[in-house]
């Protein structure tokens, strides 16, 4: 643990996935749960498909800091297509996890990733958001699981949260609420670590 | 356009109080003063005005500080943002307006030289156009960069002398044609535009400018206005050149009211343009034995233009 | 009346922008900044606030027209970045000029060339003569905080100047942070009405304003402008003071960080500050006297106050996110060490270039000048006076 | 204390001159004595101008004032007698004489 409960997030995927939307997701989630946040993507001219980062620090003090995160706690690989171009444990530390959007078990994944022997984390966001949000939109899963993974906001009032937070956003179609719940519910539950 | 006078009284309109006074620095006879005067004039009494100005030679000459030429509110910022300025000034009218902190009529028009309007301030006037601010930009057109010493613009007629398209042994002055403003701005599809000169009663700048000025939205009028050191004449010839710019058709008046295209003067016979190109010193190389045939291209190129007009006008 | 919340640092200037509801917004977009018009215009559709917004075809122009709207009377304001900024030199010109009192949200970004989106101050550097007071911030708190103290400061009759408030692209222009912020009635009464004693829509008098100025005038006028930013001075601070009493957040022209017995500091700008903080924090707890100062004012320029708080240091080292090439060190760096030239002993110095095109920087580059500072306040060589700092090779 | 326009000059010190070169007088350029230009002088000659103002709209000077109607005479404060107004006139009310008095 870093100074001040300081959690930090490296974030992969790529332009047009929602990788800076689940960063930013988090950030406004751990906000909610009287957390100090940052959020925020590395940007270039990059367009879409193109290999994206994007960071999160939380906190229980406010960040000064303003860098890049060289050294995270937590790696979240939203495409893992990325695992085979990019190195996402990079700086990864020791005591962390990498959590990767996949359909394959742990095992498989950790035989693409280079160096890193701690945990490799899974969690199928497409086939769970596409069962209960009838879409692939995988940023709730991603968010549940590396909430579930890291522990870095407590889980009732996390899940809390995220409800009323739904409530908010989708104010006009309160079925998308139910969906979410689901969505967030289910990777809370199936993410695996090995 | 309700607000505009049906019937022309012409002593009625020089009753009005004078909204550009005398003293400014402008050069004895220039155009660009009879400009201001003229579309000025065209205001209702009651409303108020804020004149906007590009950099040239009307901005140096009629705010020298501390000394005003212009009754009305005034404003210049640079050469190539008179367009954007006025835009600014509509803009803060429309929510000054809204929140009651202003009161009364007010109307903006910008005056621009040709190398403020067609030139390097071609953009900000386009893009005020194109947002369809309350606005009348008028050109005074005096065919080249007066200000800094008759420099071509791109509204300089072929062949004309100017000090960046001077008159050499290998090149014969200006070698490229005037540039059609008045026509780029109508396809700019705003509810007026005009072109007009000073002639007779001045019934035709006078209707026009107050046509521009009192319909609603963005209106353009370009004002042919001579200058009698860049095109070297004697000064008083001025009202002669403005009459055969009209009838040679160098300068034709008209009006593209809702993109509708209505001619405002036929020539009963149209006057060679050499009757026009004769008066000014700036084409003078123009009428050396051997140089015929560049007479003969200014004549076909102000025929070319004229009969696209009438047919735009007929269409 | 504060309350919390999460904004990006462009959410931030723009939400402070709905807050004060100007009179004309006249914006171009440029990366960075673009965020700003695209939130701003969007609560000018849904009716959010009373301003007519201007979407001009350049930044020439968007400042063209806050001239003309401020002019007329409006309360006028603007965002832009980088080639943006830069394609309004001479009208920023014209702005201070004619002392109207515009406010521009400058998200900082390099200058072009090669193109680059990401952040350093070479922009606002670039244009820092123009005569518009500079107020940058470390984070989006700052930004926000510093936007409702433009316009008190900027109008004021003892002022009339534009303020440019800056924050650094994408670094905080778009990291979404905590933020306090303040209630819209609490804001509306802060930063008050303008009321400017003439302008062109004005119904008692005309105002003719930009005229050609003959030399026998101009000086004079050039001389108006140099006191008015020599007094915003106390201006700026009087409008902290009363921020500070609204908000309980407290604004300098300077901020100093652990500087009371410091030996060994930093001077710098924007976000970096806040990295370097964690260094000397670091320090600190290893028993080092370190410290750093953040300039939060860049114009005016805090000369006499910089001197007094520096006048103790041992070593210091100016660290410009802005190349000027003069060959001998940034902007910073030359206004720094002439503030530092009249003490007698004076702190030695040097001058960093870093951060460029949005190169990172992290506590370890400041971890490596505080230990070059830390030989140097030993009565070490004190080396080369300008260098570079996170480039390759 | 900020003087009026036509009280700013070469010797006015920075604290009196108007903030930013604005002026908020109307038309303050009628101060000027612009007919110190003139090397040449219309002269209206009364019984032959019949009040059409045909020369009125043309002089770049404003230098022609009407009053109820008819030409109130030539204003030699400001007129840089460019003689256009001679030009334009039917009647041959209007000459140009040598030489700037008026």
């Amino acid at each position: 643990m870093k100074e001040n409960g300081l959690v930090e997030f490296r974030w992969h995927g790529r332009g047009g996935q929602g990788a800076k939307t689940a960063c930013l997701l988090l950030a406004d989630a751990a906000f909610s749960s009287g957390k100090f946040v940052q959020g925020f993507p590395e940007y270039g001219p990059e367009r879409m498909g193109a290999p994206i980062t994007a960071y999160n620090r939380i906190s229980d003090t406010r960040c000064s800091i303003h860098c890049n995160i060289d050294c995270p706690d937590y790696v979240v690989v939203v495409d893992e297509t990325l695992l085979d171009t990019v190195d996402v444990t990079k700086g990864l530390s020791p005591t962390g996890a990498v959590i990767v959007n996949t359909a394959k078990s742990p095992g498989e994944i950790r035989g693409k990733l280079r160096h890193w022997t701690g945990p490799v984390c899974t969690i199928d966001a497409r086939r769970i958001s596409e069962e209960t949000l009838g879409r692939n939109f995988p940023n709730t899963p991603m968010l549940s699981a590396a909430v579930r993974v890291s522990g870095v906001l407590e889980e009732e009032r996390f899940k809390q949260d995220m409800e009323e937070s739904f409530h908010h956003k989708f104010a006009a179609k309160p079925q998308v609420v139910a969906g979410n719940m689901a969505a967030l519910m289910q990777a809370w539950e199936e993410v695996q670590v090995g | 356009m309700e607000n505009t006078e049906r019937t022309y009284h012409f002593k009625k309109t020089l009753e009005k109080k004078e909204r550009f006074v005398g003293g400014h620095r402008l050069c004895a006879g220039c155009g660009a003063g009879i400009a201001v005067r003229g579309v000025l004039r065209a205001l209702r009494e009651e409303d108020r005005a804020v004149v906007g100005n590009a950099t040239g030679c009307l901005e140096v000459s009629s705010f020298l500080y501390p000394y005003t030429a212009y009754e009305d509110s005034y404003i210049h910022t640079a050469f190539e943002s008179a367009g954007a300025s006025l835009s600014g000034v509509e803009a803060a009218y429309n929510a000054l307006k809204r929140k009651g902190k202003v009161q009364g009529e007010v109307k903006f028009i910008t005056f621009g030289g040709d190398g403020g309007t067609y030139d390097i301030g071609f953009q900000s006037l386009s893009g005020a156009m194109e947002r369809g601010h309350d606005l009348t930009y008028v050109c005074y057109d005096n065919e080249a960069y007066m200000n800094t010493g008759i420099q071509r613009s791109s509204s300089t007629p072929r062949f004309a002398k100017a000090t960046t398209s001077p008159v050499g042994s290998a090149i014969p002055g200006k070698l490229q044609n005037k540039k059609n403003l008045t026509e780029i701005i109508a396809a700019h599809h705003v509810p007026y535009v005009a072109q007009t000169t000073f002639l007779g009663n001045f019934r035709d700048l006078y209707t026009k400018a107050q046509k521009a000025i009192y319909t609603p939205g963005p209106s353009f009028l370009n004002i042919m206005a001579p200058c009698p050191r860049g095109w070297e004449y004697p000064a008083e010839k001025l009202p002669e050149i403005c009459k055969l710019a009209v009838e040679t058709c160098v300068w034709p008046l008209f009006e593209v009211i809702d993109g509708v295209w209505h001619l405002s003067y036929q020539p009963k016979q149209k006057r060679p343009v050499e009757e026009y190109l004769r008066l000014q010193g700036r084409f003078r190389h123009m009428f050396k034995p051997g140089n015929e045939w560049m007479i003969e291209e200014a004549q076909r190129n102000v025929d070319e233009n004229w009969e696209k007009l009438l047919a735009k006008c007929q269409g | 009346m504060n309350y919390n919340e999460r904004l990006s640092g462009n959410e931030a200037i723009a939400f402070a922008m709905k807050q004060i509801d100007p009179d004309v917004m006249a914006a171009f977009p440029i990366t960075p900044s673009t965020e700003i018009p695209q939130y701003f215009a969007q609560y000018v559709a849904n009716g959010e606030v009373n301003t007519e917004f201007v979407p001009v075809e350049s930044e020439h122009s968007s400042m063209s027209a806050c001239i003309g709207a401020e002019a007329a009377g409006a309360r006028a304001v603007t965002a832009t970045s980088s080639a943006g900024l830069a394609l309004m030199y001479e009208m920023m010109y014209v702005a201070a000029s004619s002392r109207l009192p515009i406010t521009l949200a400058c998200v900082n970004r390099a200058l072009t060339g090669p193109i680059n989106i990401n952040n350093d101050h070479s922009d606002s550097m670039g244009i820092r003569d123009a005569g518009w007071i500079q107020i940058y911030a470390e984070n989006n708190q700052e930004a926000y905080d510093n936007f409702l103290q433009a316009m008190p400061i900027g109008e004021h009759p003892s002022v009339r100047l534009p303020v440019m408030i800056c924050q650094d692209g994408f670094i905080t222009s778009h990291a979404l942070e905590n933020i306090v912020l303040l209630d819209t009635d609490s804001v509306k009464a802060f930063v008050g009405e303008y009321r400017p004693e003439h302008f062109l829509l004005k119904a008692e008098n005309p105002l003719a304003i930009g005229p050609y100025d003959l030399g026998c005038h101009y000086m004079e006028h050039k001389v108006q402008q140099a006191e008015a930013m020599k007094g915003a001075k106390k201006r700026i601070l009087e409008v902290a003071a009363q921020f500070a009493a609204l908000t309980g957040r407290e604004y300098g022209l300077f901020e100093a960080y652990r500087m009371e017995d410091a030996e060994i500091a930093l001077v710098l700008i924007g976000s970096s500050a806040g990295t370097a903080k964690v260094t000397v924090d670091a320090l600190r707890a290893r028993g080092i006297p370190a410290g750093l100062v953040k300039i939060r004012v860049f114009r005016p320029f805090p000369a006499e106050e910089l001197a007094q708080t520096l006048k103790n240091v041992k070593a210091l080292a100016i660290l410009d996110k802005a190349e000027s090439f003069s060959a001998q060190g940034g902007p910073l760096f030359a206004e720094v060490r002439a503030a530092l030239y009249d003490l007698e002993p004076r702190p030695r110095t040097v001058g960093y270039v870093y951060g460029l095109g949005g190169r990172d920087i992290t506590p370890a580059h400041f971890a490596s000048v505080f230990a070059r500072l830390e030989a140097i306040a030993a009565g070490g060589e004190l080396g080369p006076v300008y260098s570079h700092l996170g480039q390759r090779g | 204390m900020i003087r009026p326009a036509r009280e700013i000059d070469e010797h006015t010190p920075w604290q009196e001159m108007t903030l930013g070169g604005e002026v908020y007088e109307p038309a303050t350029a009628r101060y000027v004595n612009t007919g110190a230009w003139r090397t040449d002088t219309p002269v209206l000659d009364r019984e032959k101008c019949r009040n059409c103002l045909l020369c009125v709209p043309y002089c770049p000077d404003s230098s022609l004032p009407v009053a109820e109607g008819k030409l109130a005479g030539i204003d030699y404060l400001h007129c840089k007698g460019c003689g256009i107004c001679a030009q334009v006139c039917p009647f041959g009310a209007i000459t140009v004489k040598e030489g700037g008095e008026a």
